[in-house]
């Protein structure tokens, strides 16, 4: 019998497919449902962010790390202003700092919810997704309240915040609390915890520690990997060192630590803790006026800084060079979803198409971040 | 019994031309109202709505849907298989509508009660997968291609456990004329086969058997449907539509068509095989709710329960992988089914 | 092939008013205007609004827009987001691969006309109509669901208006 | 450990390869490293046991001055909790750097991006390509003198 000619299949996913989240392309390269490469080709969402941080004021630049990962705008707002702050070396009122913390765990809330719910639509179940997305609707109706917008707040400002916000607001938080604990629960049961999912996440995609930490990854999926490293908890900025809560890592439950099961359930956790911090915010927050720092014209001297904070998606981190003009001369915006998604290649390598959809939605990317 | 248009025309051309009339009526109309159930029955499970501005509550939607589709252009891809890619569309739709020719719906009414109907029927489901592959292959794009494949492996593994799963009840009965299985299953909802089957008492002992036996039918069926969890065909997450990607308009309206008419042609199959067919649940109890008319009431009563479990499942569970879905059929379903098997011939052997 | 592009060449000379005309067009944008399918697809931000609008909340499936993966099966594409220049031939790849009659609805500032990134993106297409042709144009950064579901509606008022017999548009 | 103790350290053991120590400016202090050697001192600096920086948090490329370009180092240790910043600095005619990727694997993609968007070679670096802008993009969009092109692709770039 003639020998039969076998040859790999490069397969194109994306730009537009349906769970590449996004704009991300992927080349895979197969062998029958086996992937053997996997080429990630970025900058379908290269928004020019750096560009135009460089050509605008200082405040005049929190819009644009709204859209840039426009999933947890809150959480950018905050990185970038803390940079600026400490360029600009001031104190910052108390009251602002708990709505700031409050907000940005409200943030991380939403925006565990859209990735718990886009990588229940990943695996093929639609249902968990619209109820994570009921709930994240209550969520943006809390910041509604506060800033008038839904998804890009342009809320917190160098110094300050737009709004003050009302004790409607506390007593509408409190009630989501309230409602959203048993949700948690309600989506666990119907997808965490549900066969075929463990199946599909669990012993697929395995991120060991040192790759995590030498690659740069963060966050959840850093956590997962049974790291327990929260820049909350390890270089905690804002007022973060307040609070009491617990730093959630995978602990291979179902499947391995450092799966895919493992990088999604910590955030499922994660919500949980939020809540904490929420309540406990709420709880203690002193009065006071949320505009008595916010300076008359952002200036600060020649210098520049690097802040990291700990975004839903992980790490992130803005570096500022200031020329002492009023706008930046370089800003550098280390974005979190970049550095996930770099392992994707050595973790999904073996594995088959199914599961590089499940690999790939267990790092929850934004392109809007990767880009910029 | 005759059937009843044999009854009326007599046994002639006329009669042979006019049995199909009600059964692509009826599946026609199925097609369409079944994906508008589908969508108001997710719509609900999800707290939504669903669609409601055609008409009240959408009912002209899947009707004004097809009406879009047939203006739609019909792209051709320029480096498509010609014949297959034209051919595919028709070869699914085909197989899927061919499938009701031996549905019993009544004891008046069938298509064509043939002595080797439930093998007609697993015979002529299967050259589905041969349109499957047909599309796949034309359509020249690697996704289709990888759907195509897909399909193939996973409905010749799943025709195994559906066939041994269905030959338990072939055995008890004897027959493989789908009427006379609905037949022998008359006198009440303990005389189904789930419950064993009509006779003595002893059934009872292999009742767990054919529960056993009747899940495993209706998951086979499901995977060799292509819904999900066993939807690796389209898995839309993966293979964007799968072997479908390509077609466009008409074409494409009929692998949708086909998808729901093969739904309810496998739950006929699981409710003529397993829940009694036509057969009333309440036996000679009452006499009135066994005349043939209330008789199709049942079969489609039965019939659609398990086309809302179908979508039930679909709208609830996440998609399995393909090695799953084989490990699956090859490591348990298979086995489960022949232990059943050997089981149901000791049973008829000694009892 | 579609039934429309066929009776092109043969209905020139149909006077508008001609009753089979009229109430054959009546029920064709009738479908044509509550089955419009849409690509799911998404872009940058709006995207993230896009998903919300067919999400529970606003629910686009009670007016019949599902969205379908494939571009051969949809009928609108909702441009949701920030059009780069890289993803400016994509897009217009996409366009092609859609079936007549189709429909583009331009959603947010950026694929209007660049939005905040007008001034200094180097590598934003400054709207996306430099590309494709766009049917209804939806302002916002990002429009609320319900500004997309205006947008929606306007579009649907378009179909309702088009003819086999005169050429609009 | 402090910042000085590592500048000692490297001082040490590097000698001319690493420049001064400055902290002058708000925010974190830091020093330059010779563009050629910065391979060395990172490996120095991730295996070294009382350092264990093993983590490259941010490599950003810089339109430094008018005939400079640089490369800033922000690198933490997960195990140790210290940090550094380092800064490599190399003139626009000649802006070659030595990649640090084999290193720390995070930095792959940032060194495609300063390569993208500053125009730094990496010298070393397994696959320099643009990573964010298409393939046939010209110029390099953050070096201070860039020009946005009229036309790309037959598509108009200017609003």
């Amino acid at each position: 019998m003639a020998e039969l000619r076998t040859e790999e299949l490069t397969i194109n996913m994306g730009p537009q497919h349906p769970s590449t989240h996004g704009v991300l392309r992927l080349v895979l390269t197969l062998n029958g449902e086996i992937v053997t490469n996997v080429k990630p080709v970025l900058g379908y969402l290269h928004r020019c962010f750096e560009k135009h941080a460089e050509a605008m004021t200082y405040p005049q630049v929190i819009p644009y790390t709204d859209r840039m990962d426009y999933l947890n705008s809150m959480s950018n707002e905050l990185a970038y202003v803390l940079a600026v702050e400490k360029l600009l070396g001031i104190e910052i009122p108390e009251r602002v700092e708990y709505i700031r913390v409050i907000m940005a765990e409200l943030q991380r809330i939403a925006s565990h919810l859209v990735a718990i719910g886009t990588y229940g639509n990943d695996a093929g179940a639609f249902t968990p997704f619209l109820y994570c997305f009921m709930d994240r609707e209550k969520v943006l109706e809390l910041f509604e309240m506060v800033c008038g917008a839904r998804l890009l707040y342009n809320y917190i400002w160098v110094g300050g915040l737009s709004h003050d916000i009302t004790p409607e607001f506390i007593t509408k938080t409190k009630e989501f609390i309230k409602y959203f604990r048993p949700r948690i629960k309600q989506v666990n049961n119907l997808l965490s915890y549900n066969k075929i999912f463990i199946e599909r996440t669990a012993n697929i995609g395995m991120l060991p520690q040192d790759v995590a930490v030498n690659a740069g990854v963060s966050g959840p999926t850093l956590r997962g990997s049974g790291v327990k490293y929260d820049l909350r908890k390890e270089d905690p900025y804002s007022i973060y060192n307040k609070f009491d809560f617990d730093v959630c890592v995978g602990t291979g439950e179902y499947g391995t630590v450092g799966d895919c099961w493992n990088r999604y359930i910590v955030r499922a956790y994660e919500m949980e803790q939020s809540l904490r911090i929420i309540e406990q915010a709420l709880d203690s927050i002193p009065e006071g006026d949320v505009h008595s720092a916010v300076p008359k014209r952002v200036k600060p001297v020649a210098g520049e800084s690097y802040v990291r904070t700990e975004s839903p998606k992980g790490e992130l981190g803005y570096y500022i060079i200031s020329d002492g003009s009023l706008n930046p001369y370089r800003v550098k915006a280390r974005s979190t979803s970049f550095c996930n998604l770099s392992v994707i290649n050595q973790i999904s390598r073996g594995h088959m198409i199914a599961d590089v959809v499940m690999i790939l939605g267990s790092f929850d990317i934004v392109l809007g971040c990767i880009d910029r | 019994m005759e059937n009843i248009f044999t009854q009326w025309f007599g046994d002639n051309l006329l009669t042979y031309i006019l049995i199909p009339v009600p059964i692509i009526a009826y599946v026609s109309v199925f097609a369409l109202y079944a994906v508008l159930a589908e969508r108001k029955i997710s719509a609900w499970m999800q707290n939504r709505i669903g669609p409601n501005r055609t008409d009240k509550f959408g009912l002209l939607q899947t009707i004004l849907d097809a009406v879009k589709l047939m203006q739609k252009e019909l792209i051709l891809p320029s480096r498509r298989d010609n014949l297959y890619f034209r051919m595919a569309p028709y070869i699914v739709f085909t197989a899927a509508f061919m499938g009701y020719a031996v549905l019993p719906f009544s004891s008046v009414f069938i298509g064509v009660d043939l002595n080797l109907g439930l093998f007609y029927f697993f015979a002529i489901t299967s050259i589905g997968v041969v349109g499957v592959l047909m599309a796949g292959w034309a359509s020249n794009n690697k996704y289709s291609l990888f759907g195509g494949m897909r399909t193939v492996a996973q409905i010749v593994s799943y025709e195994i456990p559906t066939a041994l799963s269905a030959i338990v009840v072939v055995m008890l009965a004897g027959t493989l004329s789908m009427q006379k299985f609905a037949l022998i299953q008359s006198g009440g909802i303990f005389n189904w086969y789930i419950f064993g089957g009509p006779g003595s008492p002893i059934k009872i002992i292999i009742i767990p058997i054919m529960v056993v036996s009747a899940v495993l039918l209706f998951l086979s069926t499901l995977a060799e449907t292509n819904r999900t969890p066993f939807d690796l065909t389209e898995a839309d997450s993966e293979l964007v539509a799968g072997v479908h990607i390509e077609y466009s308009g008409m074409m494409f309206a009929m692998f949708f068509f086909a998808e729901y008419a093969q739904m309810f042609a496998v739950s006929g199959i699981v409710t003529t095989l397993f829940l009694g067919g036509w057969q009333s649940p309440f036996g000679e109890l009452i006499p009135f709710l066994n005349t043939p008319v209330f008789q199709v009431f049942w079969f489609l009563a039965k019939g659609l329960s398990l086309v809302f479990v179908q979508i039930w499942l679909r709208w609830t569970l996440p998609r399995v992988r393909i090695d799953q879905l084989m490990t699956m059929c090859w490591k348990f379903f298979i086995p489960i089914a022949l232990v059943n098997l050997f089981l149901i011939g000791l049973y008829i052997i000694f009892a | 092939m579609g039934i429309l592009n066929k009776l092109d060449n043969t209905v020139e000379h149909f006077e508008s008013g001609n009753i089979i005309i009229t109430s054959m067009d009546k029920l064709l944008n009738w479908s044509r205007l509550s089955s419009m399918w849409q690509m799911f697809f998404g872009l940058a931000c709006c995207a993230i609004e896009m998903m919300a609008t067919s999400a529970s909340h606003y629910d686009l499936d009670r007016f019949g827009i599902i969205p379908r993966p494939s571009p051969r099966h949809v009928d609108i594409i909702l441009i949701s987001g920030t059009v780069t220049l890289k993803m400016a031939t994509r897009i217009k790849r996409l366009w092609d691969q859609m079936p007549e009659p189709k429909y583009v609805i331009s959603m947010g500032s950026c694929s209007n006309c660049g939005g905040p990134y007008w001034e200094h993106g180097y590598n934003v297409l400054k709207g996306v109509d430099r590309v494709i042709p766009v049917d209804v144009y939806v302002p916002g950064c990002p429009p609320r669901p319900e500004a997309l579901l205006e947008g929606l509606i306007k579009l649907q008022e378009k179909i309702r208006n088009q003819s086999l017999a005169k050429h609009t548009a | 450990m402090e910042i000085t103790e590592i500048y000692n350290k490297l001082k040490k053991v590097f000698g001319d390869g690493i420049g001064d120590l400055k902290t002058d400016l708000p925010a974190y202090p830091f020093f330059f490293a010779d563009a050629s050697k910065i391979n060395a001192v990172s490996l120095f600096l991730r295996d070294e046991e009382s350092l264990q920086f093993d983590n490259l948090s941010c490599l950003s490329g810089v339109d430094y001055d008018k005939d400079n370009l640089a490369v800033v180092y922000h690198i933490y240790s997960y195990a140790l909790k210290h940090n550094i910043v380092v800064k490599c600095i190399v003139p626009k005619s000649a802006p070659v750097v030595q990649t640090v990727s084999d290193v720390w694997a995070a930095a792959d993609w940032h060194e495609r991006e300063a390569y993208d968007l500053i125009g730094i070679n990496f010298e070393g670096h397994p696959d320099l390509r643009r990573i964010l802008l298409s393939e046939d993009w010209e110029g390099h969009p953050l070096r201070k003198d860039y020009k946005v092109p009229e036309f790309y692709n037959g598509m108009k770039v200017p609003y």
